[in-house]
């Protein structure tokens, strides 16, 4: 649901700024891109744009290798205590941000303490390191870092953008600009930002230190970085076909027909990790309390064609609660709970559900078969056509779906007190099972800021997510995780939907472009050249 | 929503000298039509005699209705039937899915084509038309209520509430009226019935103004000092002479004000605060299909067209009402 | 007048068989049916008509400006010298008659000149049209144009805009921009119609000195005195038709045609000559019905005075110490030009405003310092009859609800029998107007101004009232109409011993109805006394004024003119200059196409033939009589 | 014969502008005070805060004091022109807004330009004048009334950015980006100035100064020109005036369509997402533009109308 919160404040954009022709551009990319960050200080933003933005402008301590392990970057080495409450880095020399400041243990210490500082009113980073307590600076180049408790998703949340490491200085003394000021250590450093319209990057040229996983070293190919923001996803497009930009991300998914018939376009594609997109249903009170009620609904949709129809075959549909990319995926839980409209009659039957209203409404006691899915538009307009085609199926079988357009206050008022709705739909990126114990664990409940607004206490579910987190043995953690993402599709706690895809355009003069782990694109490795 | 003025189209009246008395308190009441006096009363008055002998004045009166006044009225009736019995016109359910035949063109089995979830856009368009009047229309009356009754009491309530209520529009009409409908569906929600409210509310304003000059030009009338020198009550004059005068004016500006609710009404479900999926509301059908514009143009033409083709009729049948209305009363006026 | 030889005129205007028709919702309408004409120069022809004849269409014609959709057919229609076939010019021909062949003014200069675009420019405009001066002397002759309309001061009046102007100035310089290229015909339709009696004096006066000066004048009118003054030849025109056409004096003093005499009777009490079945009548009447109660004062103002705020925020008084004394059966006439507080005072008088000094007692009682509610029960003794009877009635109701919400309320049960008689009483009250009782169902769109005066009458008399204060009865009446409305009071007097506070700008009829007269003028009384003592011996010198601008058959005594001159200058009051002059003294409904079929001439008695020339005349006015909202 | 005094008149319409500011901005407060929804917890998303942290952050925003209380403090700020910070953005009201305000303005006069040219020349050659083209030029109007923006945008950039490509698809700072946009908008415009323009122009043909002026040899053009323009720009002064007062804030259509920055779409956002500072700010702003449009109507008026400069009765 952070993402929810992320998305709230997304969709201030707009997008402007063709700044030049194409061909005057010379060696700076232009990204267009349907959000625009609220604030460029990582430990404040959730936003997804943000950390796109921000992987240009910060480093952080260590990189989230493909295969899910982690591999040395801001610091060269780490190691953990045997109750896994303590990690020592010790840290790379020789690294300056862009204010001069140099890089050093103090840097670290200033960086973590600044995410959990509540004056910075962090929206995401801080519950990435729930567990944090404290760092020790021993000298410049050693810092101890104590946790409250094991977490084997800590290592994972330095990897991400949203704690990229930021200047000391600047953290000391910019205090209340670092949302517009920001000062990192990444391969590009920030020159302008025009709300609405467009951010502007140049190449840092001292940059000497990259992480292993680049293609090369020493500073970018590219003089600079655009990103403008173009919300509409057709103009998007457009601005792409027509040379305005030269890549764009969330590529319409209609339109990758016309993408690739065009011979000068490019795309890639890479599944997001994390929380597919999910319908997560009310097991507390309502209809929904009915494990048979939610079956039923799993089984009323037909998702495979619906997803394939309605994202033109680019994306998959979602069997499970994590998408395939993340790590500890559990392929198990896939064609386990198939289109089914017969079988759903059946258990709404068994369910009691065997009256019908006058447009064909399931009715038991008097009360109609009504679930509430109350959304925002800003935030969930984009999938309201496969709402709609759910909602349509769902009829068939008797299920009134109640796709319902709130504002956000409303919503997050729905959601903190898990009353007045059935349903929600979220999606949440991040390359880390352990979010599953964000949503569906029996503590994580709004109030002791998690995702979990049912109330839901499942002790063999906690059991799981409890193992997977605990374990450091990667086969121990897979175990666990099969076991509790089997438990989510077998107790039907939640509707997964679609698997969201990274969908990227580019002309054919990018060359280089790739994703880090958590789908978003790279640039430090991009370089603009004649097409191939 | 609309870039649009929820005033009159083509609002009548400001001769000359009415601007001229009306002075610069009122630039608004220019915009909609309202017609107030302000200053002393020139004690002198005689029945105007401008126009006496003018055959300019004569026009040619068309002596049937002209072709495109039975154009608009055809498309008035067919809008009105799908409005109230869909199932007539329309060839399945406006929310029947059919992801197989998705973003197919307009062919024999689907006239306007099918949308990205393989519904028929003519079934849906033709099932819009209940949602896209409703709105129209209830925006419009909520505006003429709110805004009579705000005029009403401004011109009963006596000078310190009239003056109150007329500062309380000022405000009001400086929010530009989507502004206001915005605010409106903050604070309600998005909703069919909302986005009526909102729309109302925003258009209420310019009614109230309307309301309580032409409720000031009533009170000023010859039979309301006849009814006075009777020595009727103060009351009893306001509700038999000077509402209903006041009135018939403001039914006629709404006739012509419901084009521009329903393109308003539109607006706001086109940025997704008016009736909710899967409603077939026109804007929001356009909203949702024009990513897919290129690949069945139906879904980008005929639910614009609808919205257009309707408002058009409405104007044209509203003017149409303006023109005889103002032909039988204010002909000659000055 | 006119007194050059009548063979050496050059002929500037032959008219043949003139016919202009206008399609309209049922067909269409002749509104000229063969109409023939000549203007010479230095000659004035005065067409003289009611609303409706086709005077004015007529005229319009011949400069091609009949109107849209207008049909003009004409077996001749030619200027001279040099010879132009005005049948054969078509689209932009007509700009070089205009203006440069044929001038024309209109009525009311304050709506016929551009009043966003100052007096000079417009009079430039005429110039530039026709070129008749190169553009570096544009300023120079459009003021010495203004200077030969008798426009004083025109160099700052050709910088203002036509309501800084007095109604005066603002015809002249319209004559001014009328004449600007010269024209050789002078079309002025109804030129001093909006116009103060003093004010028409003077244009008259103007006219007649460019018909000296050789120009040919076509003289439009509906006001026969009006004519009198200027006209060598005189048509009467009736229904598209011209019915009677001769040298003025011939026709002034030996009318062929009854309908010319008609209308030369109704002139005659503008003129202030009481004819033979008025003034004397009334007196005597007068005498009879009022001789028992003469005494009793049923009104008394005593000093009032009443001031309002302009937009500026001074205090402008209208009305300042007036007093005077109405009694039983009596009528008092209230005279004065516009904005000299007779209808504020009239307004005073019936408790519609409340005055700022002095006092107004009804029936013995105080009447101005009562809170509004005592004064409701006591407000039936005293009622109105308003200039504009359309607007006077609320347009959704009938006859019957109109004068029936003026019945006393019936007492008791309204049952059935209560409902009949108050039918009863209804007709009653209509056959005391000259009305039938068909009239109940009607609506006031649905009548004739005429009859729908009748009505308002009817209504003012419902409640039994002791005074009737008639403001502007009959002034936006055609003269005919004037005519029977007079006669209807006179007779209601007599009948029912009413008495009236008659308030006027038209000396003739306050002549013809009152016992006394107030003069008034900026909102003071300057005269008052018996009417034939102030006709006879005005004491004033406004008063003089008044009568001397009266417009007569005869030329007006000399010392008159000379009073006339000293006193009313172009310097116009503040009252005068910003009012928009709006004077329907007599207006006339728009030229209509619709003209009733011929009613017949009012020989009979005076009720039914008021009542026949009313619904004669109705067709007309339902269609195109504005419903004159104030 | 008094003239007013213009100094008088500009304090008179000035205290109103202000007057008018002050109610919007209360009018504003008011409506997000009165939207559900607990406006920290709106802001905060469900990010995960403890009950203190987010009780400070209520307490730093001070929401936790009386609404009275917030009222004043709200009020005392904008009276020294401080239009407070983001909530959700967290940066100055004020710059946010002075940022998108070019590309607001930008598109606004382009597209109000391009709209009063089309009606002038539109009404000035039609008014009065033959049927055919007045019937022509009232079914354009009718037409541009009648079509909703979003619609006219969307098939413009189908055909003249999607298929034909003259145009960049998505906005631009540039002119080329500016032509869709603001001829999307000026079509929607267009149609009601030019009648209204035009039904002016026509009412003061039919008043007798035109008779009169024609009686003196004027010809048609002469007379649109010279007379009857006048008389109409005076509804027409009006009508733009509020036209370009709403533009201000009022292109979120066009601006969505179009993908433009501007004034109306950070106002939406600012709406549904309750940022109070900037949803108070952008309607402050344009309160005051449409106030000051509206002195400069005013102004206007009384340039083209002499009967206004003085008061005499």
């Amino acid at each position: 649901m952070a993402l929810l919160a992320l998305l709230l404040t997304a969709t201030t954009s707009g997008c402007a700024g063709a700044l030049d022709t194409p061909r005057s551009r010379g060696n700076v990319l232009t990204y267009g891109i349907d959000q625009q960050p609220d604030c460029l200080d990582p430990q404040v933003s959730p936003l997804d744009v943000t950390a796109l933005v921000d992987r240009n402008l910060f480093d952080s301590l260590v990189e989230m290798a493909p295969d899910g392990h982690f591999r040395p970057w801001l610091a060269e080495r780490w190691s953990v205590s045997a109750d896994g409450r303590t990690y020592t880095f010790r840290v790379r020399d020789g690294v300056t941000f862009h204010d001069g400041t140099p890089f050093t243990a103090h840097a670290v210490k200033a960086t973590l303490d600044h995410a959990v500082d509540p004056r910075t009113k962090s929206q995401y980073a801080a519950s990435l390191i729930s567990s944090y307590r404290s760092s020790r600076v021993v000298d410049a180049s050693t810092v101890v870092v104590r946790l409250s408790r094991p977490d084997s998703a800590f290592l994972q949340a330095l990897s991400t953008a949203y704690l990229g490491i930021q200047s000391p200085t600047s953290l000391r003394e910019n205090t209340g600009n670092l949302c517009t000021e920001p000062v990192g250590s990444g391969p590009f450093r920030l020159t302008g930002w025009a709300r609405n319209r467009s951010l502007e990057m140049e190449r840092n040229p001292d940059y000497r230190w990259a992480p292993p996983g680049a293609r090369h070293s020493g500073p970018a190919h590219l003089d600079g970085l655009v990103v403008q923001f173009i919300t509409e996803g057709t103009a998007r497009f457009g601005a792409l076909a027509t040379g305005q930009v030269d890549a764009i991300g969330n590529v319409p998914p209609a339109k990758i027909g016309a993408l690739k018939a065009s011979g000068q376009l490019r795309h890639l594609r890479a599944e997001s990790p994390g929380v597919p997109n999910t319908v997560f249903l009310n097991t507390r009170s309502g209809p929904l309390a009915d494990e048979r009620v939610r079956k039923a609904l799993l089984r009323s949709v037909d998702l495979d064609q619906l997803v394939d129809t309605l994202y033109f075959g680019r994306y998959s549909r979602a069997w499970g609660a994590l998408t395939p990319t993340t790590p500890y995926y559990s392929a198990s839980v896939e064609g386990r709970a198939p289109y089914d409209p017969d079988e759903a009659a059946r258990l709404l039957d068994a369910a009691g559900w065997t009256g019908r209203d006058s447009r064909g409404i399931r009715v038991k006691d008097g009360r109609p078969l009504a679930l509430r899915w109350p959304y925002i538009q800003e935030v969930h307009g984009k999938m309201s056509a496969l709402a709609q085609g759910m909602q349509a199926q769902a009829k068939q079988v008797g299920i009134d779906l109640r796709w319902t357009s709130v504002d956000a206050g409303a919503f997050i008022q729905k959601t903190d007190s898990g009353r007045g709705l059935e349903m929600f739909s979220a999606s949440f990126v991040r390359a880390e099972p352990d979010i599953l114990r964000y949503w569906f664990g029996s503590r994580m409940t709004i109030a002791n800021g998690g995702g979990n607004v049912f109330h839901l206490d499942d002790p063999v579910l906690d059991r799981a997510l409890a193992d997977g987190a605990a374990a450091s043995d990667p086969q121990a953690r897979a175990a666990a995780y099969a076991r509790a993402q089997q438990r989510l599709v077998d107790r039907a706690l939640a509707l997964p939907t679609y698997v969201p895809v990274s969908l990227v355009g580019t002309s054919d003069r990018v060359h280089g472009l790739r994703f880090e782990p958590n789908a978003y694109p790279l640039f430090y490795d991009v370089r603009l050249g004649d097409p191939r | 929503m609309t870039d649009r003025l929820p005033v009159p189209i083509g609002s009548r009246g400001e001769g000359p000298a009415m601007t001229a008395a009306k002075s610069e308190t009122a630039v608004q009441d220019a915009a909609t039509g309202a017609r107030e006096r302000t200053g002393a009363v020139s004690p002198d008055r005689r029945a105007p005699s401008r126009g006496g002998t003018r055959p300019a004045a004569r026009r040619a009166v068309p002596r049937l209705p002209g072709a495109g006044t039975v154009i608009a009225s055809l498309v008035l009736a067919v809008v009105a039937v799908a409005a109230v019995w869909p199932e007539l016109l329309a060839l399945r359910a406006p929310d029947q899915v059919d992801p197989v035949h998705a973003l197919q063109g307009p062919d024999g089995a689907h006239p306007f084509g099918t949308d990205q979830l393989g519904r028929d856009v003519f079934s849906r368009v033709v099932h819009g038309a209940r949602l896209t009047i409703t709105l129209g229309l209830g925006s419009v009356v909520v505006a003429v209520v709110a805004g009579t009754l705000l005029g009403l009491l401004a011109v009963a309530g006596g000078r310190v509430l009239d003056e109150v209520v007329m500062r309380v529009t000022d405000v009001l009409m400086a929010f530009p009226g989507l502004l206001l409908a915005l605010l409106v569906v903050a604070v309600l929600g998005p909703g069919t019935t909302n986005a009526m409210i909102a729309i109302g509310a925003a258009s209420a304003p310019g009614f109230a103004r309307l309301v309580r000059g032409q409720a000031l030009v009533v009170r000023e009338s010859g039979y309301v000092q006849a009814a006075v020198v009777l020595g009727l009550p103060r009351f009893s004059v306001f509700l038999r002479h000077v509402v209903p005068n006041s009135l018939p004016p403001v039914l006629v500006f709404a006739t012509v004000h419901t084009g521009s609710a329903i393109i308003a009404g539109s607006s706001l479900s086109f940025l997704g605060l008016g009736p909710q999926a899967p409603a077939p509301e026109w804007g929001a059908m356009l909203s949702e299909g024009r990513d897919y514009v290129d690949l069945s143009w139906g879904l980008g033409v005929f639910p614009g067209l609808a919205v257009t083709a309707t408002v058009v009729a409405i104007n044209v049948v509203g003017t149409r009402l303006r023109r005889r209305f103002e032909g039988r009363t204010t002909h000659g006026e000055h | 007048m006119a007194n050059t030889d009548a063979t050496a005129r050059r002929r500037l205007l032959t008219v043949e068989d003139l016919r202009v028709a206008f399609p309209t919702r049922h067909g269409t309408t002749d509104a000229v049916r063969g109409v023939s004409l000549t203007v010479d120069a230095g000659e004035c022809l005065a067409v003289v008509g009611e609303s409706g004849s086709g005077k004015s269409v007529t005229a319009r014609a011949l400069l091609g400006l009949a109107g849209p959709g207008a049909r003009v057919r004409a077996g001749r229609m030619s200027l001279h010298d040099p010879d132009l076939d005005l049948t054969e010019v078509r689209g932009r021909g007509w700009r070089d008659v205009r203006g440069r062949r044929i001038g024309l003014v209109l009525q009311d200069a304050l709506t016929s000149l551009d009043p966003l675009r100052t007096v000079g420019a417009e009079v430039a405009e005429a110039l530039r049209n026709h070129r008749v001066v190169p553009r570096s002397r544009l300023a120079e002759r459009s003021l010495s144009l203004l200077e030969e309309a008798r426009v004083p001061e025109p160099g700052l009046r050709a910088r203002q805009y036509p309501h800084q102007l007095s109604g005066g100035l603002r015809q002249r310089a319209l004559i001014a921009t009328a004449l600007a290229a010269a024209p050789p015909l002078l079309i002025a339709d109804e030129p001093t119609t909006a116009l103060d009696v003093t004010v028409q004096a003077r244009i008259l006066d103007l006219l007649a000195a460019r018909k000296e000066a050789g120009t040919g004048v076509l003289l439009i009118s509906h006001d026969l005195s009006v004519v009198a003054r200027l006209a060598d030849r005189i048509a009467v025109m009736r229904h598209g038709e011209i019915v009677e056409e001769g040298p003025a004096a011939r026709l002034l003093h030996a009318p062929s045609h009854p309908y010319t005499r008609r209308l030369l009777e109704a002139a005659a009490r503008h003129t202030g000559h009481t004819s033979a079945s008025g003034g004397r009548d009334l007196a005597a009447a007068a005498d009879e019905a009022g001789a028992g109660a003469a005494e009793r004062p049923v009104l008394e103002v005593s000093g009032v005075g009443k001031s309002f705020t302009g937009p500026d925020g001074r205090a402008r008084p209208a009305v300042r110490d007036v007093s005077f004394t109405l009694h039983a059966g009596e009528t008092l006439g209230i005279v004065g030009e516009s904005g000299s507080g007779k209808t504020t005072s009239a307004q005073l008088a019936l408790g519609l405003l409340a005055p700022d000094t002095g006092s107004v007692r009804l029936l013995g009682q105080p009447w101005s310092q009562r809170p509004e509610r005592e004064r409701r029960p006591l407000r039936r003794r005293i009622q109105l009859v308003q200039q504009d009877p359309l607007g006077s009635f609320d347009p959704r109701y009938t006859v019957e609800r109109i004068i029936g919400e003026a019945l006393p309320p019936s007492g008791g049960a309204p049952g059935r029998g209560s409902a009949r008689e108050r039918r009863a009483r209804l007709v009653e009250l209509l056959t005391l107007v000259g009305l039938e009782e068909e009239m109940l169902d009607r609506r006031p769109r649905q009548m004739s101004g005429g009859q729908r005066q009748r009505v308002a009458v009817a209504r003012a008399l419902a409640p039994g009232p002791d005074v009737i204060v008639c403001d502007e009865p009959v002034s936006a009446l055609d003269v005919s109409v004037q005519a029977q409305i007079l006669d209807l009071f006179a007779d209601l007097r007599r009948r029912l011993g009413v008495a009236l506070l008659f308030i006027s700008h038209d000396l003739g009829v306050v002549h013809h109805i009152s016992d006394r007269v107030l003069v008034m003028r900026d909102g003071e009384v300057v005269e008052s006394g018996a009417v034939g003592d102030v006709f006879r011996r005005p004491a004033h010198p406004y008063t003089r004024e008044l009568l001397a601008a009266l417009p007569r058959s005869s030329p007006p005594p000399a010392e008159a003119l000379a009073a006339a001159g000293t006193t009313a200058g172009p310097t116009a009051h503040a009252g005068e200059t910003a009012a928009p002059v709006a004077r329907t003294a007599h207006a006339v409904g728009p030229a209509t196409a619709l003209v009733a079929p011929a009613a017949r001439a009012g020989d009979g008695p005076a009720d039914a033939a008021g009542s026949t020339a009313d619904v004669a005349e109705g067709p007309a006015s339902a269609v195109d009589r504005p419903a004159a909202t104030p | 014969m008094t003239t007013a005094s213009p100094v008088r008149w500009l304090a008179r319409r000035l205290l109103l502008a202000v007057l008018v500011v002050f109610g919007s901005a209360t009018a504003a407060f008011l409506a997000m005070e009165l939207t559900p929804g607990d406006p920290v917890r709106t802001l905060l998303g469900t990010t995960p805060q403890t009950a203190e942290a987010t009780e400070r952050i209520r307490h730093d925003l001070g929401f936790d004091r009386p609404l009275l209380v917030r009222y004043g403090l709200f009020l005392g700020r904008l009276v020294t022109g401080d239009l407070g910070t983001s909530y959700q953005l967290q940066e100055p009201v004020r710059s946010l807004v002075t940022g998108q305000l070019w590309s607001t303005v930008t598109l606004a006069l382009a597209a109000f330009t391009l709209a009063l040219a089309g009606a002038l020349v539109l009404a000035v050659l039609t008014a009065g004048g033959r049927r055919l083209p007045r019937r022509i030029a009232g079914f354009f109007d009718l037409l541009t009334i009648s079509a909703p923006a979003f619609w006219i945008g969307v098939l413009l950039l189908t055909v003249f950015s999607f298929r034909l490509r003259l145009f960049p698809a998505a906005g631009g700072t540039g002119l080329s980006g500016l032509v869709l946009p603001a001829v999307t908008l000026a079509l929607s415009m267009v149609g009601t100035l030019s009648q209204v323009l035009r039904e002016a122009m026509e009412r003061s043909l039919e008043e007798p100064f035109a008779l009169s002026a024609k009686a003196r040899g004027t010809g048609l053009l002469g007379l649109r020109l010279r007379h009857a323009l006048r008389h109409g720009l005076i509804p027409l002064v009006t009508l733009s005036g509020w036209t370009l007062g709403a533009l201000l804030s009022g292109a979120v259509v066009i601006e969505t369509v179009f993908s433009r920055p501007g004034l109306g779409r950070v106002l939406a956002t600012a709406i549904t997402s309750r940022d109070l500072p900037v949803v108070t700010g952008v309607v402050v702003v344009s309160a005051a533009a449409f106030a000051l449009i509206t002195v400069a109507v005013d102004a206007l008026y009384r340039i083209i109308d002499p009967r206004l400069r003085e008061v005499g009765t």
